[in-house]
């Protein structure tokens, strides 16, 4: 796989425009989740907050780390809005199992959106606990909230 | 490889798996029963470590290039691999430098949590003086002295169940030596002297009555016996890779997933951590906070294929044959003027294929040596269990112990071998 | 195996030796700069484990046969062959499984020292609360976490020894840390983060001054610079195998005869006894006190096999050589814009061939999976070195490091790579 | 080599007919030295007397111990007996080269007496220290005398 196939034009830009960048005011907040990697020391701190719906709303976060963790966080936030949080549920599980998939599964567009472009990171084993770090906070928050 | 369906397996097309066995020992071909030493490798362990060194080799679990996450793959298949043949899962499988690393790991990581290290969650293995430590007569030094010194370190007392005249554990002494105060029973589930398997059951029943922690030494079984380790309800295990076909330098200690969780580090160093700062660190939940530094990394890859292999032949007929050798070993010795086997229980109870015994009036290092002189490999000796020889009153004794890859032919050599020691020797009839 | 007079080695014969080196990554060939995380093997280092594996292969120490006899002696000469590599005795050098297990070694018997065991000899070693270990802020956490266990288990004190911003050790503040209350003074050689060789008879005279005991972790100088341990004046000092041509599982603690006789016994177990009884136990002198259980022997011999390589082609040789790669590189990198080295001591000062470095709005990892795609292997993330990276603003950084078999291609290949990191990751110009 | 040259009669008649053995009255002794094989658990006693011109008188000793050991301290007992106290040394110096000497070095017949027999010991290195035992008994204890 080429090096251009994991590192796609829009992981570039989300990495460097990030989406919900700048954690919200924990008023008003349903939760906040805070994880790291031990492996590259990156860190990222995930705050979430569910309408009266319970719906998802404000992913907002802050942390460093390589492109393809600040991307995929920034995909993510963008993504969730809105999102009943059952549906998000589901959308972190799809997401980790075609990560883990060492290729073979890849992300649908319709479902993941601009996410999708994480597909080429699930041949990069030492790559996916950085592209998984934002959705583990997430899913960590809604189990708190 | 050598795969068999057939409930006992073909010795012969094993033997040619292991080049070792092809050797030639003072002119003679070579018969070797100290796999209770330590095991001879079957060229696919050679193979698997080899090619990992030539193709793979990098530092695992810290690099972003190629090599060092086919590395790390591979590293942790092997985990995954290893933690099967005992019936566990990945994270129950902590890496060790081999079974007497991993009984020191419990002992010291028992003594951290004493001196309040590991927290809340690791108040449960703190030790109060008069607390009681508990193991057998038949331990192998590897499983006693860890014991002995934990308890002078920490005021806790060692106490111990004694053995049977025909080897077997006393399970009455048993019921009384473990009571109230008794923190901790740690035995071996096949004594390297007795070769009789221990009622594991009964120990982890009478253990868990008191609430204490179990410690299985499972060196003698694990290449022997198919092997259940959470089946066997047993806290923590250990093994050792040299003996079950692997290489040298790697072992696992098996944990609860409760147990392992609760522990504190006992080495620390890099790869255990998340956060490290210069006053304090954070570590990582098990296996990994157990495994400091650089693993053993081809090494690892190597005994996942030696225990494929013993998957291939199948433990089942593994075990099956060595029984076969067993019953001709220990029939064979009985027949011999002036042997005594320690440990001679009666037949029907459960044992692997390893002879103890005593030879009338020549002592164990010239008996070994002499059957040097005809190619049979043995061990002479106390086998680290001086105490066990003690209490049959000998300082040593000869042991032969044989392996998936000997043959009824091999124990023959070595009975006949035997049988003319007293008289080159000048004593006896 | 090659063997050269000329003080300058030839890399391409060197790399002939090494089957690993051949390899094709992302379909270019492979520049391995991961020497420091762990080295690359050469064809005799995997010969002489595997002869040993398919011809010798038998438990050492402990049986009268022919085999055993064999793997003893082998054993026994790789103790002489690695301790002559560093200068010291057979008797002075212990066998570990890595540098991490011989640091925590060292921490460990201090803790058994204060708490009792060992007798008169190893009251010396006993620590009391607010009593201090000084440590340097540059140490991998192998060098450090052991140390603030210990502090944590005896209410001794854990102090450092800071950096200044071009890397270099502060020894005014050294003077100032080392003082009255200072037991041990542990530090690193060559860090694996800056390179620098630290001016170890500084510290050790200093640490003499206070009576304090010296551990020095030669991890990362053993492979590069010729060693003479003794000389050094240090009580202790550690090393791995597998970073200097040798196996995993595998690696060495030297003491000081006279520390090594005093100091009481880490790991127990079988082989580093006299008489065991059920409730206590003798121990052997050094170095088999501290060498419990069975040996990495095939790794021993193995490892010795890579020392003997070393001295083939000359410790001067390949320092001489190394020499020359780091210049290129250090200059090379500085050359680059948005490149900050981490600790760039000015020239002059001794080093080896690493350099880790910082790159300017591109994150380490992403530098790493750019250079591996072109085939280039670095290392990437903290390199067990937290405290140090903090200490430099910083989490992550790229690392690349060299060994013998490296030439100035590879660091021009990596150079080249690391230009275009920042346009192809849209950062800078 | 074979094993009749390592075990040769003389060996097994000295192993059997253990001159010295039975250790003497502490009463008269000038040193006793206790000695033990930690790998494979063999024990000796010895005690040995000088009388007044410093030689070597009635060395005695107990210990359990495999034929090479046993014939080794019985062939010392007998052969030390009278010898200067020097010449005692220096002897046990020659033995012990001689057995660390991988075969190279045999024990001469005119020093050595019976246990010149035991130069074969030499090529079985894991024996030398069975063969070795009384002798580092008798330096141990004329070290102390
Ligand atoms: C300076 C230094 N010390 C200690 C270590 C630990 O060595 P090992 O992991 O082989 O035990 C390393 C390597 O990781 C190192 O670079
Ligand atoms: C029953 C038993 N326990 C423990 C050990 C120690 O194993 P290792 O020396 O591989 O650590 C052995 C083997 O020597 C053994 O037979």
């Amino acid at each position: 796989m080429s090096l251009e196939s994991l590192y796609q034009e829009i992981i570039l830009d989300h990495s460097k425009h990030r989406r919900g960048f700048g954690l919200a005011d924990v008023e008003g907040a349903s939760a906040t989740s805070h994880q790291r990697n031990p492996i590259c020391g990156d860190e990222i701190t995930l705050r979430v907050r569910l309408d009266d719906t319970g719906a998802v709303r404000d992913v907002t976060w802050e942390g460093a780390g390589c492109s393809i963790s600040q991307a995929s966080a920034s995909m993510l936030a963008e993504l969730a809005d809105g999102m009943p949080r059952a549906e998000a549920s589901v959308l972190i599980d799809h997401f980790r199992e075609a990560l883990r998939s060492r290729g073979t599964i890849a992300l649908d567009e319709d479902e993941f959106g601009d996410a999708s472009a994480l597909s080429g990171v699930s041949k990069y084993t030492a790559r996916v606990k950085c592209a998984m770090l934002g959705w583990v906070a997430l899913e960590d928050a809604l189990a708190r909230a | 490889m050598t795969r068999l369906t057939s409930p006992i397996l073909d010795a012969a097309a094993v033997r040619a798996d292991f080049p070792n066995l092809a050797e030639r020992v003072n002119g003679e071909p070579l018969v070797y029963l100290d796999s209770a030493a330590t095991s001879q490798k079957p060229r696919v362990v050679l193979d698997a470590e080899r090619d990992f060194l030539t193709h793979t080799n990098a530092a695992v679990h810290r690099g972003a290039h190629t090599l060092a996450a086919e590395a790390t793959e591979l590293f942790e298949d092997a985990r995954t691999a290893v933690a099967d043949f005992v019936g566990a899962s990945a994270e129950q499988l902590v890496w060790t430098s081999g079974a007497t690393a991993g009984i020191n790991l419990a002992a010291y990581a028992i003594g951290n949590a004493t001196l309040g290290r590991g927290g809340e969650a690791a108040r449960r293995f703190a030790l109060a003086p008069g607390d009681e430590l508990v193991i057998t007569e038949s331990e192998h030094h590897a499983n006693l002295i860890p014991w002995q010194e934990l308890a002078a370190r920490t005021g806790a007392v060692l106490r111990h169940i004694p053995v049977h005249d025909d080897g077997t554990l006393d399970l009455d002494a048993a019921a009384s030596v473990i009571g109230e105060r008794t923190r901790v029973v740690a035995f071996t589930h096949v004594s390297n002297v007795l070769g009789i398997v221990n009622p594991v059951a009964d120990l982890v029943h009478l253990a868990q009555g008191v609430g204490a922690l179990t410690m299985l030494d499972a060196c003698q079984s694990a290449p022997h016996v198919p092997l259940d380790l959470p089946g066997l309800g047993v806290d923590l295990a250990v093994f050792s890779g040299h003996k079950m076909l692997g290489p040298y330098g790697i072992g696992a200690l098996y944990g609860r997933s409760d147990v392992l969780e609760a522990l504190p580090p006992f080495l620390t160093g890099g790869s255990m951590i998340t956060t490290v700062t210069l006053d304090e660190a954070e570590y990582l939940p098990p296996p990994q906070r157990f495994e400091a530094g650089t693993q053993p990394v081809s090494q690892a890859v190597a005994l996942a294929a030696a225990l494929r292999y013993l998957d291939g032949v199948g433990m089942d007929a593994v075990h099956a044959h060595e029984q076969l050798l067993e019953r001709r070993m220990r029939a064979g010795l009985r027949a011999i003027d002036g042997i005594r086997l320690i440990g001679d229980a009666p037949d029907g109870i459960e044992r692997v294929a390893l002879c103890a015994f005593d030879v009338d009036g020549v002592h164990a290092h010239d008996v070994g040596q002499f059957l040097d002189a005809r190619g049979v490999a043995v061990r002479v000796g106390h086998h680290c269990a001086q105490p066990l020889h003690r209490r049959f009153g000998i300082t040593a004794s000869v042991r032969a112990s044989a392996a998936l890859y000997n043959t009824e032919a091999d124990i023959d050599t070595f009975l006949d071998a035997v049988s003319g020691v007293r008289t080159f020797f000048g004593v006896g009839a």
